[in-house]
């Protein structure tokens, strides 16, 4: 009887995370009705120019997955935290970073499954042309949301027992995703519009560069984070 | 690689799309490009007040730590033997 | 390694934050024997067993499980040892069964469908085994729980209030598991309220109050 | 003003910190060595910077503000740093001093990272002719402290100290990682939008002063960690006695 090794053990958190969101599809209907309303309020607060709106529709599109990866990552661990379900985990036993390793994928597949919901939205709201470079497009919104649940899941599995949780999180989170939000901006709006100077892949490897630092980091630092000693 | 770099630092179009939150409509206020060639003359009028206001500051500051410092300063002397 | 105990604490103490839960306890519990845990709430039950479980860890000392140390060989041991407590570890939008697949998976167990469906029945829950665990009873929680401390078949078996939430016919069918236990050899410590269950159960007995092992009055 | 005095101070304060590190008993008053000699230097700094020091070649008078903002800016990043090696060492080996002094470093290092900022500002004002100008300098380190003044919530808003030590240390190098990252990638958005502001050419006479206040505020950071860490640690002996000698009694039964 030996226990899941690293990478099954990771899979199986993974699939229980997506069973979870399945069997109540809860988090994924919050997270959207949230992202829509702010990406709703955006074209409000922006004015009715669309030249505007188009122009600084990625700026939108990325602070409304920032906003709802809030709502996403604390829902992700107070799922954990109900019946000390990762206390359960770590008994099994699971691998402290096999349990990190699936609740980063986790969390990234739930945001990159809501960026898909919001590019149609996207479009009816700024009327952005998706068709111009939809894979660079797609590999933006992966890296971005995958540079979000990185740090984002270490610091949800921290303050999902501070006191101040819903505060806690976004305030360690906002300001070490500074670069992966300018990465992410730049490179959707060169997936959108034209780019002149052949910017994109240079902001891709940023963005691919800021996630395997935070991967790396997140790997490292969770088992001393979930562990009691 | 070096090729996109090397385009990536040269200064194309003015691109003046700020982060999220747009400007007005109109085009945002253009960032004065480099000191020198938009101040000829080299002299910054009125720098005095920025100054005395940068020391204050600076002095302020440590003024005011020195002070907080002060008054969260451990009232009993701290055990000799104290923690590992 | 015959004369090795099961469980020995080397002078722990435990604090959370100023208070001390547990405050310089030593204990050896010989092989073979299982142990009865008795305090009022707040004694340090809980905290001990947690400890003893490698969920948590002591401030000071340390906690021997058949030999070794738990902060160094949490890795070895886990797989050796079962907790049972007020949190029951499961997840409350998954179903009965759909909890311990997850659980037997995780323990690397084979033959995870049928195994999950013959403990259901053991526990009296098959016919409940598809409903998701947010619509259980307390006593279900815990016969669910049962299930998947049974899965694991641990050598030391660690029940925090075990008879809890449970009806009388409940209590005599946990004390039927508790015996079966011990017959495949396991270690049990059981922190229970109900003396009288507890001392037919076990034969050692350790009695602690704010945190420190006193003699039971 | 000759040219080495900056290095004669910085000898001072190197031999100050190496004698309070290394011997014990003077720990109780070389702070106030620091502190006094501190105040000489920094009496000295407003002579140097406002009066002594020429005016800058391009921004004459408003160059004076850099005197007083590069060291802020400076040791913000020294006590992040130690903050930063405190937390890694917490990791590796657990010890109250290291979390008390991780503590200590992080709010001085908050401390001089809020004045610096606030200063830069003031002087993009004159020079700019904005508040706030996307320079990669000024944002990384407004981000870094944006991520420190985090680290300082969470501490306070984390009860258990075994659990807060080792957490705000996770937080601290989460934090600590994100500084090369945000300098490379707003310098290069930043070098989209406008020239790189070429750093000014500092003749010697305003390079001696730069040290020099640099190394002054280096004995103020050197008083105020010390200080702090003292209160974190009467903090941590109130909180984290050691467990009183139980009376243990064989159990009869």
């Amino acid at each position: 009887m030996k226990p899941a090794g690293l990478l099954r053990g990771a899979w199986l958190v993974l699939k229980k995370d997506w069973q979870l969101e399945w069997r109540t599809r809860a988090r994924l209907t919050a997270t959207v009705f949230f992202s829509l309303s702010t990406l709703l309020l955006f074209s409000f607060a922006m004015g009715p120019n669309i030249n505007v709106l188009r122009e600084h529709a990625p700026g939108y599109l990325w602070l409304g997955i920032l906003f709802a990866s809030v709502l996403s990552l604390g829902e992700s661990f107070r799922v954990e935290s109900e019946n000390q379900s990762l206390t359960g985990l770590l008994l099994a036993p699971v691998d402290a970073r096999s349990i990190f390793l699936g609740k980063v994928l986790g969390n990234a597949s739930l945001l990159f499954g809501l960026a898909l919901v919001l590019l149609p939205v996207t479009v009816a709201l700024y009327d952005v042309d998706l068709s111009r470079n939809p894979a660079a497009l797609l590999l933006a919104l992966a890296l971005g949301c995958l540079g979000i649940s990185a740090p984002g899941t270490v610091y949800s599995a921290m303050s999902s027992n501070a006191r101040a949780r819903d505060v806690m999180l976004p305030l360690l989170l906002f300001p070490v995703l500074v670069p992966m939000l300018l990465a992410a901006v730049s490179a959707t709006k060169f997936a959108l519009s034209k780019d002149v100077q052949e910017q994109l892949p240079s902001w891709l490897k940023l963005l691919t560069a800021f996630d395997l630092i935070y991967l790396s980091v997140g790997f490292l630092v969770f088992p001393r984070v979930v562990e009691d000693d | 690689m070096k090729r996109t770099l090397v385009n990536v630092v040269a200064l194309g179009l003015a691109l003046a799309a700020r982060l999220g939150v747009a400007q007005d409509a109109a085009p945002p206020q253009q960032h004065p490009v480099g000191i020198e060639k938009a101040m000829p003359s080299g002299v910054v009028s009125g720098g005095w007040g920025y100054v005395y206001a940068a020391y204050a500051v600076a002095l302020g500051g440590l003024v005011l730590y020195a002070v907080s410092l002060w008054t969260r300063r451990p009232s009993a002397q701290p055990p000799q033997g104290d923690l590992p | 390694m015959p004369d090795t105990p099961a469980l020995e604490l080397r002078d722990i103490s435990k604090r959370f934050g100023a208070r001390w839960a547990i405050s310089r306890l030593s204990y050896r519990l010989p092989p073979g024997r299982s142990l009865l845990l008795t305090g009022h709430n707040g004694s340090g039950k809980t905290t001990l067993l947690r400890m003893i479980s490698t969920a948590t860890f002591p401030t000071h000392g340390n906690i021997e499980l058949f030999g070794r140390e738990t902060r160094a060989h949490r890795a070895e041991l886990r797989p050796q040892v079962a907790l049972l407590s007020h949190a029951n570890f499961l997840y409350e939008d998954l179903t009965a069964s759909q909890n311990l697949a997850l659980a037997a998976r995780l323990m690397g167990l084979d033959g995870v469908g049928p195994r999950v469906k013959e403990l259901l029945e053991r526990v009296g829950l098959s016919a409940r085994a598809h409903n998701p665990v947010r619509q259980f009873s307390a006593g279900m929680r815990k016969r669910v729980a049962i299930a998947r401390l049974l899965l694991k078949a641990p050598k030391l078996a660690l029940l925090d209030e075990p008879f809890g939430e449970l009806d009388p016919a409940g209590i005599a069918q946990m004390e039927g598991l508790i015996r079966e236990l011990q017959a495949q050899g396991a270690t049990v410590v059981l922190a229970t309220h109900l003396i009288d269950q507890g001392l037919s159960l076990t034969q050692e007995r350790l009695h602690l109050e704010q945190g420190r092992q006193e003699v039971p009055k | 003003m000759p040219y080495w005095s900056p290095l004669a101070l910085l000898a001072l304060v190197l031999g100050v910190v190496i004698t309070h590190l290394a011997v014990p008993s003077t720990r109780g008053w070389m702070w106030m060595v620091a502190g006094g000699l501190g105040m000489l230097a920094l009496v000295a700094l407003i002579y140097l910077g406002l009066v002594w020091a020429p005016p800058e070649a391009f921004m004459s008078d408003v160059g004076r503000i850099l005197y007083v903002h590069v060291p802020y800016i400076w040791m913000c990043m020294l006590a992040f740093t130690i903050n930063v090696g405190c937390a890694i060492a917490y990791l590796m080996k657990k010890s109250w001093r290291t979390d008390a002094l991780a503590e200590a470093s992080a709010e001085v290092g908050v401390l001089f990272g809020a004045g610096g900022v606030l200063m830069g500002s003031i002087w993009a004002r004159p020079t700019w002719g904005v508040w706030w100008d996307w320079d990669p300098r000024l944002i990384a380190t407004t981000v870094m402290l944006l991520s420190y003044v985090g680290y300082l919530a969470f501490r306070s808003f984390t009860e258990d100290p075994e659990r807060r030590a080792t957490w705000s240390a996770a937080v601290s190098i989460l934090g600590y990682v994100s500084l090369p990252i945000v300098w490379f990638s707003v310098r290069w958005w930043n070098s989209l939008h406008q020239v790189q502001s070429t750093t000014q050419t500092l003749d010697s006479a305003m390079r001696i002063v730069m040290w020099w206040g640099t190394v002054t505020m280096l004995f103020f950071l050197f008083v105020f960690i010390v200080k702090r860490y003292e209160i974190a640690r009467s903090r941590q002996s109130s909180a984290l006695e050691l467990p009183p000698e139980a009376a243990r009694q064989e159990v009869a039964a």
